[in-house]
């Protein structure tokens, strides 16, 4: 008795809008800055420890949502100009340093709270049938919002001066500068936007998972994994790679093994490096 | 046309002689044979069907105006990368496709326009590094076996004043030195130089010739490319000019200087 | 500080330490005295012996019984993560025990202390802290805890070159008795307290079966284990037995990777098995499955050996995530295994304000049965507490405590049985003001209610 | 200090041929290499010294024990860098050397049996092969593309292993015999591990292949210029680094580790971080620098969780956040000091004996000369740099907009 395809359908769509918003992020800080962040799963963790925290303060978990998107981009921000922007020629200093910045982060809160897994109650309780097949409330409301944010920021990018401004930057720089761009201002927001998606979809894995310390990690190799196979620093592209990696890892987990888990996408990733390491899309910031 | 340029009546290629005016080459017509080169690069044609000899002990001129195709040339025939079409043969035998390091190795050195020395290492050890053999376990410049030997090199074009610098130190006409010190360090029977005028005082381009035509009388032969004919010409026994990746003349140096369509070419683009 | 006054101690360390120096000195051909004199600022190497014992710490046990008497101090380590509350369990438990006992002429006159190591339940840390504390001037006389079997199966080859006894209280493998069986000499300083071995839980859940699931109407069943090495020997016994001797449906046998995090797909295939309950093998991953799974509401019972739940506070932790799932454990705070259990728990809960897990049960067990042991030995010396821990019967807070002898299949594991030790099953259940607690539900003579379904299943 | 004439050696000294006698003559060492030889020696005869104390420290089973990992922790740092820092291909993954070897030597005598002396060899030649095959990859991809390779292939093995538990033991681990097992031995083990590893990577590096590694490292097409096939070289230092980091894991888990491969000790990300960090803060492309940052590292790890202090403010004993410690401090140091601190101390040096030379009138500029080094490095300033100079280079193929200056 397989498990009826309705149901892995419904997987994929909603994990791959929260995959999306994730490695859009991660995308996005590459793409404009040239920064591959490897604390950008650390984030994540801030947004959903963040909404454990407000949570037991009696605050209800929708309010939590932005709160912690917040807080995210404050970190982000932070780690930023506090940090990676003084070595962002360096990209070996970049990678070491971003890298050990999220362990930091996991060892702060496995100090705080241990390494048990914390519970975020869902955003909405309950459940609907669709066709025939019972999907929690709380996955579709996090599957609307994932697409509202993805469906802001394209309109964002391609219809804003700002959005404009971010879009040229990841062109060129000197580019940018020629027509009056302050990059610094361009990076900084870059790093505000994805840091506070990170967050945004932290508190959204906890109310469907658990909170730990080392929650981050697997959203960060599956970034790698989206990112690489929808072109680096491409938005359109960091979408479908979602939807790839998750119908893949969703094949993989239902009728292969669930044991895979997490597995496909990095071996994809390999073989996406191997064979056409410019992406399967290639590169290009511009939106359709 | 000199007597060294063959007739084309030996490989099966010319049989298919869709373009009247391409020649063709065999594999015992030179030390070099370049047999229908042809580079593209997507859509973009950099080199169309270039035939070429080169004599033993010969010093070959290969002039073109910028963009003309002589680098792609290059990089066709010393491997770094295959030509889209074409044979190359070295010495009577079929290299085409081989890589460059096996070409240096089979004797054809070359050195680069844009220089590329090793930043990190002095004049004397950038030279070391052509004198290293290529094995894995060796222990030659352990020992300074090979030091003496990149000493000389260094001394014999003029850079024996400044063994112990690094790279940026130097001044552009010892760039060029240092390039050909490297190339000249494999040890080669063919050396490809490329652009070694530019940017020269009179002086230098003399001392430069008179180095090159001893290293000729030694043995070796030459392939020089240069955009500019000024100091070349005096150099040369022979010239080849391209443009937009053809040939357009082939002859002695007064032959060239004649030939209507190179004058077309050098008017139209510079100068 | 071991000039403390025991002369056999100080007598074993430093013969111990001398004959190792001599024999790396023969090896290397050179001589003590050419050495010292090269190197200025060395104190002398009375002074340096005296400060650290040597290299040995528990060595002194190897070298026969010459070593007799008690110390005035014994130090007895435990070892857990502690940030966990299986690993804070453990070491509260020594201390609460360490306590007790010096209140109360100690063991044998000896003032008890506990040297604490946090494992981090990591395999590379517990190795570390396990040789710091059985090393030095202060090395210990014994070591008891560990949760994990990983950080049990990573010390065992330390625990047998010490020679120092270690009562092993949290971590299930049958893999460490295996060793014993293999090379009794070597590993023989070895025994577990608690749990019963994951052979016997495998049998426990077997004997659950045959008596709950029919009243709790599980015939279809799934069986999650997750892939860690104490759970194999349960998933064999599953496989092998549950059909046959339970009477149900085993609809699928699933070995959940180790750092699962989304077990949906997991529970749609369950569910499209159509199965009445998840019965379970978890601790390192069952919360994750746990709380997605009420989360969820999936449309099936869940429970079996769940490592999580038993905490005593975790109802409160998944904001009421746990109801209904059940677990076996080693004792609960209300459960009258022995008449030790209760009690335990009241004074354990006192002075830490909570309850403890199944680890702290046998962990207290275990601060007694060594006190047993080297009171009757009048001894520290290793092999001799040994021989006595191997005829030791006593009753602790999780059942009368034995071990199986040499020659039988499990050697210095704690006896399962009835009359031995075997845990009970709780379920978690909520009151009228809505919190929960855990209700004994087997076996029947501990029982204090019957199964409940999930409130959103039928 | 008597060493530097032989640092500054003339012009007419330094072009003669010189005998292995030459090189290996004491008399021609610098000070600091005398320093390393210094130590070399006293961790040599470190196991003969138990029982005495040396400045406050005591030697005993725990400082052995804690040197022992400390100089295995070495050996991984320089596998790290014969392959990274001479290549200048960062690998974020080497742990995947020491798991293999580690794993294929216990599976082997676990599951089928094979005796130590047999299985530790072949897991040293499987990390050979995952050298290999790891380095193919890096013939055409470069920078930042291949440590992400690197960096997820050790996550796949261990997600492989969960996938057939009952061969490799799963995340639990697996359990199987030992070589040693007392303290002294297993340093003995380590020491000469350490020493052989130490020795072999300088002799390779300070031959000709490694003139030719760090002309790879700088540019390519220029070492195929002088006849010289990169690859062969590139996959010899993957190759080279693979089988000693794969010995230096098998007799790590045979010995310190008490026969017991698990994931946690070899294959787990923090493994690999730990050892660039170690062999960052001891200069990259030096060897003597990862041996060095690798002892140094790993004590410092072991010894921050042993201080019994509590932190002001929070009130948490050190102990219990010394890993939170160790990676703040980690952080602060790659941060401040980039080129590395040996690095930095080496480059001092040499700028003070600089200047004394020009003082004294002496011969030409110094610029930086492995080849005739003598064996023992002086130190390469700026190694990171000349990586990092070439990664951002690869990396502004992958994005345009890349390292332009606003």
């Amino acid at each position: 008795m397989a498990v009826s395809p309705v149901t892995v359908g419904v997987n994929v769509l909603l994990l791959g809008a929260l995959y999306a918003v994730v490695a859009i992020g991660f995308t996005l800080i590459f793409g404009v800055g040239g920064i591959l962040n490897l604390a950008h799963g650390a984030l994540l963790t801030v947004g959903a420890y963040t909404a454990y925290y407000l949570v037991n303060a009696g605050i209800p978990v929708w309010v939590t949502v932005p709160i912690a998107g917040i807080v995210a981009a404050t970190t982000g921000v932070v780690l930023y100009k506090g940090m990676l922007k003084k070595v962002a020629d360096n990209p070996v200093s970049v990678l070491i340093l971003s890298l050990v910045a999220g362990l930091i982060v996991e060892q702060v809160f496995l100090v705080l709270e241990g390494a048990q897994p914390l519970v975020v109650p869902g955003i909405v309780d309950g459940g609907v049938a669709v066709l025939g097949t019972d999907i929690e409330l709380n996955r579709l409301i996090v599957f609307a919002i994932s697409w509202l944010v993805i469906g802001a920021l394209f309109l964002f990018v391609n219809e804003t001066k700002t959005g404009q401004a971010i879009l040229a930057t990841s062109m060129s720089r000197k580019g940018a500068a020629l027509v009056g761009i302050d990059a610094d201002r361009v990076f900084t927001l870059t790093w505000v936007v994805a840091a506070g998606l990170a967050g945004i979809a932290g508190v959204f894995l906890a109310t469907f998972q658990t909170v730990t310390p080392l929650m981050g990690r697997t959203p960060l190799l599956l970034s790698f994994s989206i990112v690489v196979l929808g072109g680096l620093g491409s938005i359109r592209g960091s979408v479908i790679g979602a939807y790839l990696i998750s119908f893949l890892d969703q094949i993989t987990v239902q009728y292969v093994s669930t044991r895979l888990a997490g597995v496909s996408g990095l071996v994809v990733l390999v073989i996406v490096l191997l064979v056409r390491p410019e992406g399967l899309f290639g590169r290009e910031l511009t939106e359709g | 046309m000199s007597t060294d340029t063959p007739t084309s009546t030996e490989t099966p290629a010319d049989l298919d002689e869709t373009d009247a005016g391409t020649e063709s080459y065999g594999p015992d017509d030179g030390v070099l044979v370049a047999d229908g080169i042809t580079k593209r690069f997507g859509g973009l044609v950099a080199v169309d069907d270039l035939s070429f000899a080169v004599e033993k002990q010969e010093i070959l001129g290969f002039i073109g105006p910028n963009g003309a195709g002589k680098s792609t040339t290059f990089n066709c025939i010393t491997g770094v990368y295959p030509p889209s079409e074409g044979t190359v043969y070295y010495n009577g035998r079929d290299v085409t496709g081989s890589e460059f390091y096996e070409m240096v190795q089979n004797g054809m050195a070359r050195t680069f326009q844009e220089f590329r020395p090793l930043e990190d290492r002095s004049v004397v050890d950038n030279v070391q590094i052509s004198l290293v053999p290529d094995r894995l376990f060796s222990t030659s410049g352990l020992r300074g076996q090979t030091r003496a030997r990149a000493v000389e090199i260094c001394e014999r074009v003029g850079l024996g004043e400044r063994l112990r610098q690094l790279p940026d130190e130097l001044p552009h006409a010892d760039m060029i030195r240092l390039e050909l010190a490297r190339a000249m360090a494999t040890d080669p029977d063919l050396l490809l130089v490329d652009e070694p005028f530019a940017g020269l005082a009179d002086e230098d381009i003399t001392e430069l010739s008179d180095l090159l035509r001893t290293l000729r009388d030694q043995g070796t032969t030459f392939i020089v490319v240069d955009h500019n004919m000024r100091g070349l010409l005096q150099l040369i026994d022979r010239a080849i000019v391209i443009n937009f990746g053809e040939k357009i003349a082939d002859g002695t140096p007064e032959e060239i200087t004649d030939d209507p369509a190179v004058r077309k070419a050098y008017l139209g683009s510079e100068d | 500080m071991a000039n403390d006054g025991n002369r056999g101690r100080q007598d074993g360390t430093s013969r111990n330490a001398s004959s190792n120096r001599r024999r790396f000195l023969k090896a290397t051909g050179l001589g003590a005295t050419g050495l010292t004199a090269g190197l200025a600022g060395c104190t002398s190497p009375s002074d340096g012996d005296g400060g650290d014992g040597g290299d040995g710490g528990g060595g002194d046990g190897g070298d026969g019984g010459s070593g007799g008497g008690i110390p005035d101090v014994i130090r007895v380590g435990a070892l857990g993560p502690a940030e966990a509350p299986f690993g804070a369990s453990i070491l509260n438990s020594a201390e609460l025990a360490a306590e007790e006992m010096n209140a109360n002429d100690g063991i044998g006159g000896a003032d008890v202390e506990i040297v604490t190591g946090d494992t981090k339940d990591d395999p590379g840390t517990a190795r570390q802290r396990y040789s710091e504390m059985t090393s030095g001037g202060e090395a210990v006389d014994a070591t008891l805890g560990i949760f994990g079997s990983e950080q049990l199966l990573a010390l065992l080859g330390n625990i047998a070159d010490k020679e120092t006894v270690h009562l092993t209280a949290g971590a299930a493998t049958p893999e460490a008795p295996q060793q014993l069986k293999e090379d009794f000499e070597r590993f023989k300083y070895w025994f577990r307290v608690g749990p019963i071995n994951a052979t016997f839980l495998g049998d426990s859940l077997i004997q659950y079966a045959k008596n709950r699931f029919e009243d709790m109407g599980w015939e279809r069943v799934a069986f999650l284990a997750e892939d860690y090495k104490w759970t194999e020997p349960v998933t064999a016994t599953i496989n092998n037995r549950l059909e046959d001797e339970a009477g149900v449906t085993l609809t699928s046998v699933r070995r959940i990777a180790e750092g699962t995090e989304d077990f949906s797909p997991i529970y749609d295939q369950l569910e499209s098995e159509n199965v009445d309950g998840a019965f379970t093998s978890l601790a390192h991953i069952g919360s994750t499955s746990l709380v997605q799974w009420a989360k969820q509401q999936r449309p099936f019972g869940y429970g079996g050996i769940h490592v999580p739940t038993q905490l005593p506070s975790y109802y409160a932790a998944t904001e009421g995530a746990a109801i209904s799932t059940f677990s076996q454990t080693t004792a609960t705070p209300t459960s009258e295994v022995t008449g030790q259990t209760i009690p335990y728990a009241e004074a354990y809960n006192e002075a830490y304000d909570g309850f403890p897990v199944y680890s702290g049960y046998s962990a207290y067990d275990a601060m007694y049965m060594l006190k047993e042991a080297v009171e009757s030995a009048g001894t520290v010396n290793s092999d001799d507490i040994v021989a006595e821990l191997e005829g030791l019967s006593y009753t602790g807070t999780s059942g009368q405590l034995e071990f199986y002898g040499q020659g039988e299949e499990f050697p210095h594991d704690v006896k399962y049985g009835p009359e031995f030790a075997e845990g009970v099953y709780f379920q978690w259940q909520a009151d009228s003001e809505g919190n929960g607690s855990q209700q004994v539900i087997f076996p029947d003579s501990l029982a204090t209610s019957e199964y409940q379904s999930p409130p959103w299943v039928q | 200090m008597g060493g530097e004439t032989s640092e500054a050696p003339t012009a007419d000294e330094e072009f003669e041929e010189r005998t292995l006698t030459d090189i290996l003559d004491p008399r021609g060492f610098g000070w600091l290499t005398r320093l390393g030889l210094f130590g070399l020696l006293l961790l040599a005869v470190l196991p003969a010294l138990q029982g005495y104390g040396f400045l406050g420290i005591v030697v005993n089973s725990t400082l052995l024990a804690n040197i022992t990992g400390a100089m295995f922790f070495a050996v991984f740092a320089m596998s790290w860098d014969m392959q990274s820092g001479y290549t200048g291909e960062i690998s974020f993954g080497h742990g995947l050397f020491f798991g293999v070897g580690g794993y294929a030597s216990a599976i082997l005598q676990a599951q089928m049996g094979l005796d130590l002396l047999v299985t530790i060899p072949l897991g040293m030649f499987a990390a050979g092969i995952a050298g290999l095959l790891i380095g193919f990859p890096s013939l055409r991809l470069q920078g930042p593309y291949f440590s992400l390779i690197t960096l997820v292939t050790p996550i796949i093995i261990i997600g492989l292993f969960r996938f057939a538990p009952d061969v490799t033991g799963g995340a639990t681990g697996l359990f199987t015999e030992t070589l040693t097992t007392g303290a002294v031995e297993g340093y003995v083990v380590a020491l000469a591990l350490f020493l052989g590893a130490l020795v072999l990577f300088l002799a390779i590096t300070r031959s000709d292949a490694g003139i030719v590694l760090t002309a790879i490292r700088e540019d390519e097409l220029a070492v195929e210029a002088a006849g010289l096939n990169p690859a062969k070289f590139k996959l010899f230092s993957f190759v080279l680094s693979g089988l000693v980091g794969g010995l230096a894991g098998a007799l790590f888990v045979h010995t310190y580790a008490g026969g017991f491969v698990a994931p946690s000790d070899l294959l787990a990300l923090v493994v690999s971080i730990e050892v660039i960090i170690a062999s960052i803060i001891g200069g990259i492309g030096t060897i003597t620098g990862a041996a060095i940052g690798g002892l140094f590292l790993f004590l410092f790890r072991v010894y921050i969780a042993q201080v019994d202090l509590t932190v002001p403010v929070i009130g948490v004993p050190i102990g219990e956040i010394y890993f939170l410690l160790f990676t703040v401090v980690t952080l602060v140091v790659l941060f401040f000091i980039p080129e590395g601190v040996i690095t930095r101390i080496l480059v001092r040096t040499r700028q003070r004996a600089a200047a004394r030379e020009e003082e004294d009138g002496g011969g030409g500029g110094g610029g930086p000369d492995l080849a005739t080094d003598g064996g023992w490095t002086e130190g390469e300033p700026s190694n990171l740099e000349r990586i990092v100079a070439t990664f951002t280079e690869q990396l502004r193929a992958v994005l345009p907009g890349f390292g332009d200056d606003p």
